[in-house]
């Protein structure tokens, strides 16, 4: 059930050290207040699930929270390269990681099967690519009617999983609009839950029926933080930070200027930061 | 007729490619651009999918990621991604791919994962994100990339996604039933496979684009078509279109959204 | 690309002798206007699918148009048994039918694998049930991770899937709301698709990003029936005859009084009736 | 206290066994009824689901079908058939499955397929449904009926959904880890499944009901457990509740709408 809780307490409540974790939004509603908390809480040793690890990654792989990283882009969404997460993998700085590469539709297809309490998922995927031959947890069943080799990858199962979310009613049941992505499977595949909202409003009453809604009874806790995707963004509250994703560039490009940001910017600061951060975004 | 630089030639030549009834899973970049002048000019039915799940859309601006809320605020609709990737990308439903390259063979083969080895890279790419699957799944393939020896290279360091292999029928061993790579446009020529071997052939120069300066910027030995003929340059519409979008583009990307 | 026809061109045009077809709605949304049309069209020789046959499958096979079910649920939803169908089954009248029977997970998975250009859904399912034994299209995979034995049938591909819906947009874009059902997937999966709507609007803009509707390029047919699903009903417009439901049981008792129903009910009218049924339900 | 029906008995004790912070997967008739008249008198936050997709609906009258749009417009939210069977059910959501049955055996297997041999059946009934894996992947299972030597049978034609197979560890052995049946509740008894041999064993007689009476109209020989209690009769609330709930419902279905 629900717990509506402080972002510090749903986060030491709900990850631990050495869990697999997955904070997922794609490109929308990136639990990125949730991910700075687990910096500054300095939760070791995670492995870290994401189809874009993304700017939310890049500064906790930057900040040595990650020994593992199963990911399908690895890239600073139209602007480049994730320079810190780079750096882990060609220079083992500050640590060494260890990736899972997949593509998408695997990603995708492995959350999906995780929501189905499946223990794969089954697909038509990889044919002729260079993937399987470097994962060895990408492997094949053969359609019994039509003879097909198909792919099939093990299904995500997070301990916990982090989503940041429009609106939450006052029983906890939360709502996701826009581009949904794939946070509805990515909870129901995980044993835990956290969400982060904009908002809590009394009731979901008079919302179209068929809107992507988490029912309380499958959400563990909720912490309220207003403007908590920035620098990625809310549907119908605040735009994408663009010109951040841009800055992200030159600050990840060099260690000290991270280190410097991230202390300034995340190990100073605590979640109210957020809202200010989107004031010119509304 | 006002003058224009190759990288907008290669946009609009592109953009030209596309057919108004044509359903394109878009990617970021050159590919976004050419197919939301294709929307703008020749091709307004032309419906457009980026893989966040966005259906149908007509952004105003480009988006600089593949999940901006514009490609929402203007879809037909928006499903979930495991969705996007199974219903309407696994099943079939998208004619046209468009793929980028940091390196390509001349079998159309993109490597956008690793320079050097796997296990210890020189350089760390993004990685494939939806491409493995949009190569094999799509009806047909578009590749754009600007020319140069170090992306146009004889030998790919990651297989990222399948083109046409070791050419022929490579594909249709491998079971892939789609057509794969079937035109490649450069900022320097247009070029389609040969039928039988699948190795790109330049079939068009782009305007005072000499076949040396082609082969000056591309990693294997050209082929050039029997008949090799001159890209129209782009027309007053074209270009205006794309310096519209580019101009809007940047003034929302740059100051705080 | 969506062609607005009458309702006998929509058939006519799509639906041969010897389809696979399914004419869905999970009890909200059936398309029983469309059915009417094939009866009057004695289309034969038909595979129909269907998780539950419902009245409009026990009419089509009492008319004779079947020759194979595949279904998961033969009963009249909260009356009781399928009359005409037990009569086809028990006693070949008015002719054998061949029968493929599976559970609704099952189904609803082969819609969804058809959807998504799959040989075969791959699922946790039967263990322990009879129908495997009677049914030689459930199979099994192993999970190549945990060596779990999963159930596997070979994904629903029909020719031809008939829908209701609520709206079709002038560019004919369909919109389904309420209780979607498999609608989505029994479409996707299919070579051709026919929709009846209620009403055609101008366009869909403005409506909320994340509702189910099928763009114009994946249907092929649509055909304007307001009432069309009468006696199942259409989630904000009327609501369902359930004494319509009832009143089934006794017409559907007698051969001759399913063959005189089905005379002047269907045979001698048309699709306009149906607006008419439907009035007292708005 | 007013007189009651043991059918009404049947359904106010199948109440009584439902949680608040129960999900429940409701079928049509007593379950559906039983599953309300729980949310209306001490379980007012269960969660109730039926296999449309409606999720946390809570309808003032009962559906006739499982598919009624008054359990959408109710619901917190309706999903996909195929999401309800993917993600909610065969995901391991659902902590109660309520089954009826056709025929019954001692073990709690069901058969609601056929009466006779499946190809050439003497009564073809509805089917399976969603029973099989309703069966198999909610939590526990609970089983209502109306007693009778012909629904309450040695042996059942057919295995439409697996209780407890054989007794023992079965289910264990086919790989099924949830408890399947954990209660049936008769018309004049209630019935849980001896934890060892997993045979159905009376624990609870209804007011006024012998034992007599139970192996009457019961095709196996009951066994009882060792201390049998008397079923509390209902309380003026959970009768009152049902009553209304049950007029209400045929005011509805007989007029049209």
């Amino acid at each position: 059930m629900a717990a509506f809780l402080s972002l510090h307490d749903a986060v030491a409540r709900n990850l631990h050290d050495g869990d697999v974790v997955a904070f997922e939004g794609f490109t929308h509603l990136i639990p990125h207040a949730a991910a700075h908390e687990a910096i500054r809480q300095g939760i070791k040793e995670l492995t870290l699930l994401r189809m874009t690890p993304d700017i939310v990654y890049d500064q906790m792989i930057g900040m040595g929270l990650a020994r593992k990283v199963v990911f399908s882009y690895a890239g600073n969404p139209g602007v480049g390269l994730l320079r810190r997460m780079r750096d882990a993998i060609e220079n083992s700085y500050p640590r060494a990681i260890e990736t899972v590469e997949h593509s998408h539709s695997a990603m995708a297809q492995a959350y999906e099967a995780g929501a189905s309490g499946l223990p794969c998922a089954v697909f038509r995927g990889y044919k002729g690519a260079g993937l399987p031959k470097v994962n060895p947890t990408i492997k094949t069943v053969i359609c019994p009617f039509t003879g097909e080799e198909l792919a099939a990858i093990p299904a995500h199962r997070p301990d916990v999983t982090f989503i940041h979310a429009q609106k939450a009613s006052e029983k906890g049941d939360v709502l996701i609009e826009g581009i949904i992505g794939v946070q509805k499977e990515a909870a129901l595949a995980a044993r835990r839950v956290v969400v982060t909202v904009e908002e809590v409003v009394p009731s979901f009453k008079g919302l179209h029926p068929n809107l992507t809604i988490l029912p309380h009874w499958t959400v563990d806790a909720i912490a309220v933080v207003p403007g908590g995707a920035h620098p990625s963004y809310t549907y119908g509250y605040y735009e994408r930070d663009n010109a951040a994703y841009l800055e992200w560039d030159r600050i990840s490009a060099d260690r000290e200027a991270f280190a410097a940001w991230m202390t300034e910017n995340v190990l100073r600061v605590g979640p109210e930061v957020f809202a200010g951060r989107v004031e010119a975004l509304r | 007729m006002t003058d224009f630089t190759p990288t907008e030639m290669m946009t609009i030549a592109a953009a030209r490619a596309l057919k108004n009834d044509d359903v394109c899973f878009v990617g970021i970049g050159a590919p976004s651009a050419a197919c939301n002048v294709a929307r703008l000019t020749h091709a307004p039915d032309i419906t457009l999918i980026y893989e966040s799940g966005t259906i149908g859309t007509a952004p105003d601006v480009l988006p600089l990621s593949i999940g901006d809320g514009e490609l929402c605020e203007t879809a037909l609709c928006t499903v979930s991604v495991p969705e996007m990737f199974r219903y309407w990308l696994m099943g079939g439903r998208i004619s046209i791919g468009f793929l980028g390259a940091a390196q390509l063979d001349r079998f159309g083969n993109i490597n956008t994962t690793v320079i050097g080895d796997y296990a210890h890279p020189k350089v760390r790419l993004p990685g494939g994100g939806g491409a493995p699957e949009i190569a094999t799944s799509c009806g047909e393939i578009f590749i754009t990339l600007k020319q140069a020896t170090r992306s146009m290279v004889d030998k790919i360091d990651f297989y990222t996604s399948f083109g046409h292999g070791e050419g022929g029928d490579h594909r249709r061993r491998l079971g892939i039933t789609t057509k794969g790579p079937t035109l490649l446009i450069t900022d320097l020529a247009i070029w389609r496979p040969d039928p039988e071997s699948k190795e790109f052939t330049v079939t068009s120069l782009h305007r005072g684009v000499t076949r040396q300066q082609v082969q000056e910027n591309c990693g294997w030995p050209v082929r050039f078509a029997a008949h090799v003929e001159e890209t129209p340059e782009p027309t007053e519409l074209e270009l205006a279109t794309l310096r519209d979008l580019q101009a809007r583009t940047a003034a929302a990307h740059e100051g705080r959204a």
